[in-house]
């Protein structure tokens, strides 16, 4: 089995989807730039959205699978629609969008 | 044709390794951008054309306008502030996780053959199958409520995140 | 010449890879020989057209009236010094004008230029074109940023928000046309859009999508305009507005660059007009006649070349419609821009896809002309 | 294409005057980063919503033809008109709280509320 042959089959998909998750993790953990930790978070959920459209056709070839890729799509965006005002709002506060400042609730 | 979506799978993961480490947040949006797209492409290759479809329109047209209207209105442009140094564990962390990626497809090869072991019997004809009608009925009938609230749910996401974004 | 037709001989002659590949293939060398030639010319037709509305003669030099001049001009792009502005980003100066004109070009593939001459008619077709010009946002937004330039970024900023703006009355106006056809194949959409002289036959058509029924006909006004502002036309070209912004986002760029916008400009004013005649305006459907019903037998390549005409009549009848347009209308105001979008387009847009809803639900589907069909015969 | 014109084009180096960027022949003034009016922000969150709802409706959309046909056509009607309800719920709380008055944002933005 090539590597062509072996990448665009399940095994590949579910790779891509398994880096795709690792990357956005190391992103989230990464970063302190609030903007940054929230690509991590988009890479998060392609992977699993991936995952969603993989296993719709090699387990079960039906569009199952697609509709939930496209709730976690439709979420996805109300997340970060919301998340990004949440950081707007924090950098009319505190002029800085740097996670680590977000201690309003620590006192 | 197998090559086209072996290189959108490099891509892929090329540009989700800018998007996780590049200490740029600029750059990072940018290649997440191509992330997407790869995305969409391995999306269409899996018989998912409406999903792919959405995928560009709701990622692309959106949330990556958004995400770089939101680095224009808080970052000092061709500053140093730009420049996200980040954690000082950026290295160890980066290599912790990339040595699990092994272990964690290990799981996953026994996961991908005990699948392909039994493939479902519809499978050849799945990728040309259309799907639009197909979702659309699954979104109508066993997936009505969480449709319903997820719609419901994206009115809340748009008035709360507009009252969070109005200027006073 | 179907693409797929075209494809089985490709496959065949190199007798490797799968039929679709080398629909792919087919549907690239669409895009190839129709949007740059198009892009071209469009330039000349243009400056031809202001020079007759201005009463001035316009490009007279190269060649007989001038003709060859986008040959010239592009020559002169091509030879062009390149540089960039110091400060500049350089990855992001170079990436910018190829997002954009990938993403105008692209959408030539899903256009049904016949019913046997279509790149690559796509199951989710008209959903495609939707989501590949949504490419031509960041690209702008990223070339007015990467420019380093006040002017560039004010008009990429304007332009950004102007065109994902527009999307929402466009995919609003969208909407009715796919409610009426059930499907988003662009190919089949213009299929039911014809015509024929007998009650069983309009069973099966229903006449321009355009005059199906009043909502419709407003639906179609409203694609045209959302789409005059997403392709940052006048009166909606705030992006480049030469008296305040000098030349908006694509200030800085020079050469092929500059090129490539302009290009893609173009490509984008005829996409747009494709897909309002294909939606709205019958595609390749000649008004009230038939063209496989009339009781001779055509040959199949003059059908298609019959096709070809009527469709790209149709399309530069909106083209010179849009270039009409520009030495009519003043510019607005980005207020007005915006409040034209959200309190005047995207409201209409929606009572127009709930009425035509509840039309399909009263009247079963049928549209008017089938309802004055039925009600003379 | 840029490949073709980087074979015809003369390379010459440019001098830094050439290489600033263009303000009507003035040397530039300060950076080019303006803070940019987040009225654009605002109409950009209320854009995703709408472009995401969209999406999801287009199934839904597709099915109406054959459901009238077949007499079913009332849930996906239902579903149209819930959509379009909601999407006319969200426009009527932006236009009421101000969100799309272009030029009120304007003025009350920090810029000209300094100045005055």
């Amino acid at each position: 089995m090539s590597l062509i042959d072996w990448a665009t089959g399940l095994h590949g998909y579910l790779f891509i989807g398994a880096m795709l998750f690792v990357l956005g993790i190391i992103g989230i953990l990464s970063r302190k730039n609030a903007i940054g930790i929230l690509l991590g978070i988009e890479l998060v959920l392609n992977a699993a959205g991936i995952n969603f459209v993989a296993f719709s056709k090699y387990r079960t070839a039906m569009v199952e699978g697609q509709v939930v890729t496209l709730f976690i799509i439709l979420i996805a965006a109300a997340e970060a629609a919301v998340a990004l005002a949440i950081i707007l709002r924090f950098y009319r506060l505190k002029q800085t969008i740097d996670a680590g400042e977000a201690n309003l609730l620590r006192n | 044709m197998k090559l086209v979506l072996f290189l959108s799978e490099l891509l892929t993961v090329a540009s989700a390794f800018v998007v996780a480490l590049h200490p740029n947040v600029l750059y990072a949006s940018i290649f997440l951008l191509f992330t997407f797209l790869g995305v969409a492409v391995m999306f269409v290759f899996a018989g998912a054309d409406f999903i792919a479809g959405a995928q560009v329109v709701v990622y692309v047209g959106g949330v990556t306008i958004l995400i770089l209207f939101a680095i224009m209105l808080t970052q000092w442009l061709y500053q140093m502030r730009l420049r996200d140094v980040g954690n000082k564990l950026v290295v160890p962390i980066a290599v912790i996780g990339l040595g699990l990626v092994p272990f964690l497809y290990k799981g996953l090869h026994q996961l991908a053959d005990f699948v392909s072991k039994a493939p479902p019997p519809n499978l050849a004809a799945f990728s040309g199958s259309p799907k639009t009608t197909a979702i659309g009925e699954a979104l109508l009938s066993s997936y009505l409520l969480p449709f319903e609230g997820i719609t419901i749910l994206l009115l809340g996401a748009l008035v709360g995140a507009v009252w969070l974004a109005r200027p006073k | 010449m179907n693409s797929a037709a075209f494809a089985h001989t490709l496959q065949s002659w190199f007798g490797v890879g799968p039929l679709w590949a080398w629909a792919a293939l087919s549907a690239f060398l669409v895009i190839f020989l129709l949007a740059l030639p198009f892009g071209g010319i469009a330039t000349y037709v243009e400056r031809k057209v202001a020079a007759d509305i201005q009463d001035r003669v316009g490009p007279n030099r190269v060649g007989p009236y001038g003709i060859l001049q986008f040959l010239a001009d592009g020559v002169k792009m091509l030879a062009k010094e390149d540089f960039m502005p110091a400060g500049a980003d350089r990855f992001l100066f170079n990436l910018a004008p190829v997002l954009v004109v990938v993403g105008a070009c692209s959408a030539f593939a899903a256009l049904p230029l016949g019913k046997y001459l279509v790149g690559a008619d796509l199951n989710i077709g008209i959903f495609y074109i939707l989501a590949v010009t949504t490419l031509i946002a960041p690209g702008i937004l990223l070339g007015s940023w990467a420019s380093q330039n006040k002017w560039s970024l004010l008009g990429g900023l304007r332009g950004a928000a102007q065109i994902v703006s527009y999307e929402i009355p466009v995919a609003l106006s969208i909407l009715p046309a796919v409610l009426i056809s059930g499907t988003l194949q662009i190919g089949l959409i213009v299929e039911q859009q014809g015509w024929a002289w007998s009650a069983e036959g309009l069973q099966q058509y229903h006449f321009w999508n355009g005059f199906h029924n009043p909502f419709t006909f407003i639906a179609m006004f409203l694609l045209f305009i959302g789409g005059l502002a997403e392709t940052n036309r006048i009166p909606f070209d705030l992006p480049e507005a030469e008296s305040e912004l000098v030349s908006g986002f694509n200030t800085e760029f020079s050469g092929m660059r500059f090129g490539l916008y302009a290009l893609a400009e173009f490509c984008d004013v005829f996409v747009m007009s494709a897909v309002v005649t294909a939606l709205y305006l019958g595609g390749w459907h000649i008004p009230f006649v038939n063209i496989e019903g009339l009781g001779v037998t055509l040959p199949q390549g003059l059908v298609v070349l019959i096709q070809f005409g009527v469709f790209l009549v149709k399309t530069l009848i909106l083209v010179f419609v849009v270039m009409w347009l520009r030495w009519t209308l003043p510019r607005l105001r980005v207020d007005q821009l915006m409040g034209l979008c959200w309190k005047g387009l995207t409201p209409l847009a929606l009572l127009n896809l709930l009425g035509t809803a509840l039309w399909m639900w009263i009247f079963k589907g049928q549209s008017l002309a089938q309802l004055i069909y039925g009600a003379f015969a | 294409m840029l490949g073709v014109g980087g074979l015809l084009r003369p390379r010459r180096s440019a001098t830094p005057q050439k290489v600033q960027a263009y303000e009507c022949g003035e040397a530039p003034v300060g950076s080019a980063w303006i803070k940019f009016n987040i009225r654009f922000y605002v109409v950009a969150i209320v854009f995703i919503i709408f472009d995401v709802e969209m999406a999801a409706i287009f199934p839904c959309v597709v099915l109406f033809k054959d459901a009238v046909a077949k007499g079913t056509a009332a849930l996906i009607f239902w579903e149209i008109f819930l959509f379009i309800g909601l999407l006319v719920v969200g426009l009527i709380y932006c236009w009421v709280r101000g969100d799309l008055e272009w030029v009120k944002g304007v003025m009350n933005s920090a810029p000209y509320r300094r100045s005055s």
